[in-house]
């Protein structure tokens, strides 16, 4: 029998740890039975409930293949994710999902990849990111461009030195803010397309971050040449049920919970633009 | 929950007592509530009073006084989170009727020695001296809200306090809406919920003591009024009373003054 | 020690805010004052402009703790103002309404804020520890008060259902007997809070006082009567404002009643008890001679016992309005408002409460006077400690001042209606 | 076509009664009709009719001794079918875990008398919502599997009703248990019955229901025809869709804000409306917890706040999103409109605004897409 998909699962907090002052990253396992696996598709986001507070969607930014354990890695921002954040090991929370539809790895068989993101955005294509680099072979470039807020909230810092030493990937990151420390590029992620040498013809983009940013980025990308159709982009709206039926995540005639959160930009392109939709 | 209970001390500005005798109406749940922190000042439940800081202050009443002015900055000094309760302490109070009026001429009617009187010219809310952490509304406040608060803070969670208007939870509950079916005045359209649509329930309209809310549009709601009967000063004194100083009703009322 | 200056900031388990001033020379009292700083609020003078039919709403804010009877009052007035006559029913339902005030009052007061002194507690907290099923049947009578006001008015403070001509929506003969057991379990911890309060230390202190209160033909007093004093009053409310007069003194926001030919005088539990005795219910008299009240009582720490007679009274009174309830065809009277002066006078719990209102021909009103209990009772607290504070005054200052206390709130003083805290500050020179 | 009168009317009820279900029929309450329980046909408002306007609704006597002679009030059946609040679950801590635990209580059976054809349409569209593509709502299921549905056909409409435009009514057409048609003539009152499903074949042939003769069937018929003629409102519903998705910057949204509370009642009052929020309590120990799940509204300010900002803030925001929902993006969404014309929205609004003069209003001026 399907387990009521309104009611949360026990999982285990394994590992919790800072990445930067206010996001951290919670790795968890069933509790019931830590051999049992997860199983997800990149893009794809789970509800965390902390007990008595809440839930909070929350996407799962690790290698999907790696199927015994799910990290999170999450903004600290009010109530339900600042109660996450003061996890132990071996603390208990609550889950439900995986939920949503997952970026286009298929599809972007033997494209270029762009993958555009601002803040936070990183965490939900992180395991894309895993996918691409370990199936290296079926992709053409591959180009990540980052913007972070100042130098200090760069997230996953050593895991972006590694990959760019040891696979065939370009990455770009830029600040909105620098320090004394940064040599890098400031400015918005947009003008980081300035530094890539992308075929328009058969790039595929996947975008996440704010909402301001990703209008930016989509934007630039089309000017680039870039096709609607191959542009992904991950939308976030408020969230209750993630099973399409609370009405919360209307996104036009989509639910961002099960239509998206990914959505092919072409398929949004006449609502994108509309205030307050 | 931490181990040391959080210190809860409770204060009196300018007001009539109900809101924080709401407490002391929580029969069902007093001792848990009081049970579940250090009761460290709250005159008018216990002669223990002891010296702040405090985790959390409970404030009642509006500020109307230069004593009171003093007070309430030394009450945010000595509170982590600060809570204004009722509508005096969010808005005002039903004593912010005199804020039209000459306070001098005012202190005349009642009192005969005027000179011993010492009062501010306004009746205004707490934040509009200190900054406040949250604001419960009502006049008076719903015990079980006010449990709610205490409760959501004490349980590091989001306390359930809608802040739309009266009239979903009067649908909620059930009720025939007034105003439609029986041509009654009813402020519920603009009106912040928290009472669970007490006054329709009763066959009444509601008269606002939750405040405005969030996005009140009072204008249109004065504009139908009108259309049922109600006179200009009809419509000034419905959004002229317990919650007269909150902005929006405030600027009703202005509107419909002459 | 002859000659002292304490102070005492507050006092509490009291309602609003005031100061006791006491100063002591050559071991008498020389000088006390009630001081009340509670904020004045000027209900009067904004009642003015006001449509006749707000009174109700906005005198029940003057009191959170009785806001029934400033409704009531307000109510009776403007009634009595227009000449409207109220179907029995209706008046059997606002009884009702009295009742549920009274048995949450009394109890909350008897209980939570002077049982506390008696006993030795900051409050009531702390005796819950020791007298732990006691606080909770404490807790359980007052909840029955408050379902009362609940039902008939919607909520216990501030309620919405009492207006000008009845009630905007009476409860069906169902609802209220669904509290009928609840207010039978009352009406037995009544009795047995009249017990415990019995069973409390009372000092030795008689005082002659000029009790003042309503008094009907035929019920113990709630809403309607003559006023009556031990001393030769007795009027009507309209006439009240020859015989009371109010004064403003320096070191109050309160003002102060007399009666313009003796002075000061006492409203509250003991006044009606002493002046209505004969109307209360056969197991009131019975629990008063059982616990050796009496058929009259002059020390006023003893309200607290005929606080817990007038509950059982309460209980008993609703009890009877429920079982005889008949539902009114029309849950109010219509009002013609016209050019009018009405007066009124109903007892709070705290005492007996006056309004007088003018209205003009569009039904606004053009002036309102409202005389709470506490500033009634406020010159005879004053009196109260001035007797009573020589016979304490070898006591170390803390026990003193926990003495003064007690016998302050033997009123269960209302500051917030007065105006309301209470800041002691003693002075012994 | 059978024909039952009253009385065996009365024996129905009692039947289901003793079956176990909780009859639901029309009531009057403060002034209006709604749906709470009935215990025999005594219950049901006779004689009674509605007279309804854009913000407006008031009971009148017709003058006969009809059971079923108004329309529809404030409330709908999706009161039962979808509770307004209701408990999803609660949990206890253990350890440094918890226990989630569900409700024992049965599911409640019901019986509803009075479903009018609007109303069928809008549970129909119900089904959909709470059964969608990837997850099915136990809770609503549950009690909607349970139903037993005796849908009344209308013989009137109220100013307000459009069901003809919505091709919902005013007669229905399927997915009742037994269907009613009530014909008062002057010797006769009666109700011409239809029993579409196996289980109200079961219940009907308890009673006496004699065949419907053709002249009582026209008679039927002809009650029903009157109330499409009478019908006086109605929605142009032609590229309806477009139309919508295609003015989301009409003026006409700003004017509306200017009329409307944002008080969320047209909302509540819909039938099919569904949106809903979830709330988490806790005691005061901190040790028990409850997932309690309530309706909620695209028009309360909270429906569309995210951490650190809101989607959806103007009123003229939260109203497009409502009817642009309800008659464009429903359609894509469900495969329906979201409309099924029951008038509800117009009826009480407080102000009255009325969803077919606005559509028509952007229809007559509309804003072409560059
Ligand atoms: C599909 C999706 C994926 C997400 N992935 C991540 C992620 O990987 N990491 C991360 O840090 N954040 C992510 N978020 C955002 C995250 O859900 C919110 O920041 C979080 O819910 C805030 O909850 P809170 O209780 O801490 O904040 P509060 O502001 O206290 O939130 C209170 C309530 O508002 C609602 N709410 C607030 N913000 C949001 C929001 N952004 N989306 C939906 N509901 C909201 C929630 O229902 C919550 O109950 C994602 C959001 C969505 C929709
Ligand atoms: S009665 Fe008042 S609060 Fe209730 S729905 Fe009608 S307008 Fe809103
Ligand atoms: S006046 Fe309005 S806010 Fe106050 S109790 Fe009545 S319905 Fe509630
Ligand atoms: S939108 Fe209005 S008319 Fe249409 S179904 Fe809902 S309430 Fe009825």
């Amino acid at each position: 029998m399907k387990l009521d998909p309104m009611t949360p699962e026990a999982v285990k907090v394994k590992k919790i740890f800072w990445e930067t002052e206010d996001v951290f990253t919670i790795e968890l396992v069933y509790d019931s039975d830590e051999k049992r696996e997860f199983r997800f598709k990149p893009g794809q986001f789970n509800m965390l409930y902390a007990f008595g507070v809440g839930e909070s969607a929350i996407s799962i930014s690790s290698d999907s293949s790696k199927k015994n354990s799910l990290l999170h890695t999450i903004h600290k921002v009010g109530y339900v994710t600042n109660v996450l954040s003061k996890l132990k090991k071996g603390d208990i929370i609550g889950l439900r999902g995986p939920f949503g539809s997952s970026w286009p790895l298929e599809e972007a068989k033997g494209k270029d990849i762009c993958i555009i993101v601002g803040g936070i955005g990183l965490a939900p294509l992180r395991p894309s990111i895993y996918h691409i680099l370990k199936h290296r072979k079926q992709y053409g470039k591959f180009v990540l461009l980052y913007g972070a807020r100042t130098p200090r909230d760069i997230l996953y810092p050593v895991e972006l030195e590694s990959w760019r030493k040891k696979y065939d990937i370009q990455i770009e990151v830029t600040v909105d803010r620098a320090d004394s420390t940064w040599r890098g590029h400031v400015g918005v992620v947009t003008t980081l397309l300035n530094y890539v040498d992308l075929n328009p013809e058969k790039t595929l983009a996947m975008v996440c971050g704010p909402e301001i940013m990703m209008k930016y980025a989509v934007d630039e990308l089309v000017k680039n040449g870039i096709a609607e159709k191959e542009i992904y982009v991950s939308l976030e709206r408020n969230m209750k049920c993630a099973l399409g039926f609370c009405g919360h995540c209307q996104y036009g005639p989509s639910f961002v919970c099960k239509d998206g959160p990914v959505f092919s930009f072409s398929n949004v392109t006449d609502i994108f633009e509309i205030k307050e939709l | 929950m931490a181990n040391k209970k959080p210190r809860l001390a409770v204060f009196k500005m300018s007001s009539c007592d109900g809101c924080q005798l709401s407490l002391l109406d929580a029969e069902d749940e007093l001792l848990d509530v009081l049970g579940g922190v250090e009761l460290a000042y709250f005159p008018e439940a216990s002669s223990k009073m002891l010296k702040g800081p405090y985790d959390i202050g409970l404030v009642e009443g509006s500020i109307t006084t230069p004593r009171n002015v003093e007070e309430i900055r030394q009450i945010r000094k000595d509170c982590k989170i600060l809570i204004t309760i009722g509508a005096c302490a969010t808005a005002g109070g039903i004593q912010a009727l005199r804020n039209w009026k000459n306070t001098q001429e005012f202190t005349k009617i009642v009192y005969a020695s005027p000179e011993y009187i010492s009062t501010l010219d306004r009746s205004l809310p707490v934040n509009a001296f200190v900054h406040v952490d949250f604001e419960l509304r009502g006049c008076p406040i719903n015990k079980y809200q006010l449990i709610e608060v205490l409760n959501a803070f004490l349980n590091s969670r989001k306390p359930n306090i809608s802040t739309y208007s009266v009239c979903i939870d009067c649908k909620l509950k059930g009720n025939v809406c007034v105003m439609t079916a029986h041509n009654v005045q009813c402020l519920g359209p603009v009106t912040q919920t928290g009472c669970n649509a007490l006054c329709p329930s009763y066959n009444r309209g509601c008269f606002g003591c939750y405040g405005p809310m969030d996005s009140a549009n009072t204008a249109a709601l004065a504009k139908q009024f009108k259309e049922m009967g109600s006179t200009k000063f009809e419509i000034m004194t419905a959004f002229r009373s317990f919650n007269a100083y909150a902005e929006a009703f405030r600027k009703e009322s202005e509107a419909n003054e002459k | 020690m002859k000659n002292k200056t304490i102070k005492v900031d507050y006092i509490a388990r009291v309602e609003g805010e005031g100061a006791l001033y006491l100063k002591i020379k050559n071991n008498e009292v020389s000088d006390v004052r009630l001081e009340i700083f509670e904020p004045p609020r000027f209900f009067e003078a904004f009642l003015r402009g006001r449509p006749y039919s707000e009174a109700p709403d906005i005198t029940a804010r003057i009191c959170g703790i009785c806001p029934v009877a400033y409704q009531m009052s307000a109510v009776h007035a403007m009634e009595n103002a227009f000449d409207v006559t109220i179907p029995p029913e209706i008046r059997e339902l606002r009884r009702l309404l009295y009742c549920g005030e009274w048995i949450e009052s009394h109890t909350l007061h008897l209980y939570m804020l002077h049982a506390p002194d008696f006993l030795g507690y900051d409050d009531v907290v702390q005796m819950a520890k020791d007298y732990p099923d006691i606080v909770k049947k404490a807790l359980r009578l007052k909840k029955a008060g408050n379902d009362i006001m609940n039902l008939v008015g919607g909520r216990e403070i501030h309620p919405i259902n009492v207006k000008v001509g009845g009630f905007y929506k009476v409860p069906t003969r169902k609802e209220l007997m669904k509290m009928h057991d609840e207010i039978s379990w009352a009406r037995d911890a009544a009795v047995e809070t009249a017990r415990f309060a019995a069973t409390l230390k009372f000092p030795e202190f008689f005082q002659d006082y000029e009790c003042v209160s309503l008094v009907h033909p035929d019920e113990y007093p709630f809403n309607e009567g003559r006023i009556i004093s031990n001393k030769g009053v007795d009027i009507s409310p309209e006439q009240y404002d020859f015989h009371f007069r109010e004064e403003h003194v320096e070191h109050s926001h309160a003002l102060h009643s007399r009666i313009r030919e003796r002075g000061n005088y006492l409203v509250g539990p003991i006044a009606r008890y002493n002046l209505n005795y004969e109307k209360l219910t056969s197991l009131c008299k019975e629990i008063a001679a059982e616990t050796g009240l009496g058929r009259e009582c002059y020390n006023p720490f003893k309200s607290i016992i005929v606080r817990g007679i007038e509950t059982i009274y309460s209980c008993e009174e609703a009890l009877r309005i429920i079982d005889n309830y008949r539902m009114p065809d029309s849950p109010a009277v219509e009002v013609e408002p016209s050019e009018a002066t009405g007066y009124a006078c109903t007892e709070a719990p705290r005492g007996m409460i006056y309004h007088r209102y003018r209205v003009n021909s569009e039904g606004l009103i053009e002036d309102a006077k409202i005389v709470p209990p506490t500033s009634q009772n406020q010159k005879t607290i004053e009196n109260d400690l001035r007797n009573f504070v020589p016979s304490l005054i070898n006591l170390p200052e803390k026990d003193l001042v926990w003495k003064c206390e007690q016998a302050i709130r033997n009123y269960d003083p209302c500051i917030s209606c007065a105006t309301h805290f209470l800041k002691l500050d003693i002075q012994r020179e | 076509m059978k024909t039952i009168d009253k009385s065996n009317l009365d024996k129905l009820i009692g039947i289901l009664k003793k079956d176990g279900y909780t009859v639901i029929g029309p009531v009057i309450k403060d002034g209006a009709i709604v749906y709470d329980e009935i215990d025999s046909i005594n219950d049901i408002p006779v004689g009674w009719g509605d007279e309804q306007e854009a913000g407006s609704y008031r009971l009148v006597k017709r003058g006969d001794d009809s059971l079923f002679g108004y329309v529809v009030g404030p409330q709908s059946w999706k009161k039962f079918l979808f509770p307004q609040r209701m408990k999803l679950w609660e949990a206890d801590r253990e350890g440094k875990g918890f226990t989630i635990k569900h409700s024992d209580e049965p599911v409640p059976k019901y019986a509803f008398l009075g479903v009018r054809s609007c109303e069928l349409k809008a549970i129909f569209i119900q089904d959909k919502v709470f059964n969608n593509d990837l997850f099915t709502d136990s809770y609503y299921n549950n009690v909607r599997n349970n139903i037993f549905i005796i849908s009344v056909n209308c013989t009137q409409s109220a100013s307000t009703c459009f069901c003809v435009s919505m091709k919902s009514g005013p007669k229905a057409k399927e997915g009742y248990d037994i269907s009613l048609t009530e014909v008062i003539s002057k010797d006769k009152h009666y109700f011409v019955l239809d029993d579409s499903s196996e289980k109200g074949k079961e219940l009907i042939a308890e009673l006496d229901t004699p065949a419907a003769t053709e002249a009582e069937i026209k008679a039927s018929e002809a009650g029903i025809a009157s109330a499409e003629l009478s019908m006086k409102r109605s929605m142009n519903t032609a590229g309806i869709k477009e139309l919508l998705y295609h003015n989301h910057d009409h003026p006409n949204w700003a004017e509306i804000a200017s009329r409307c509370l944002s008080c969320a009642n047209c909302t509540l009052v819909c039938p099919t409306c569904f949106c809903h929020t979830m709330e988490d309590t806790t005691d005061l120990t901190g040790d028990h917890t409850e997932r309690w799940r309530r309706w909620d509204s695209c028009f309360s300010l909270d429906y569309s706040k995210v951490a650190g900002g809101n989607f959806r803030t103007s009123p003229k925001a939260r109203y497009r999103q409502w009817m642009t929902h309800k008659l464009a993006s429903w359609i894509d969404q469900f495969g329906t409109s979201g409309c099924v014309g029951c008038g509800r929205c117009i009826s009480w609004c407080p102000v009255g605004i009325d969803i077919t003069r606005e559509v028509e209003k952007i229809r007559n001026s509309p804003k072409t897409k560059s």
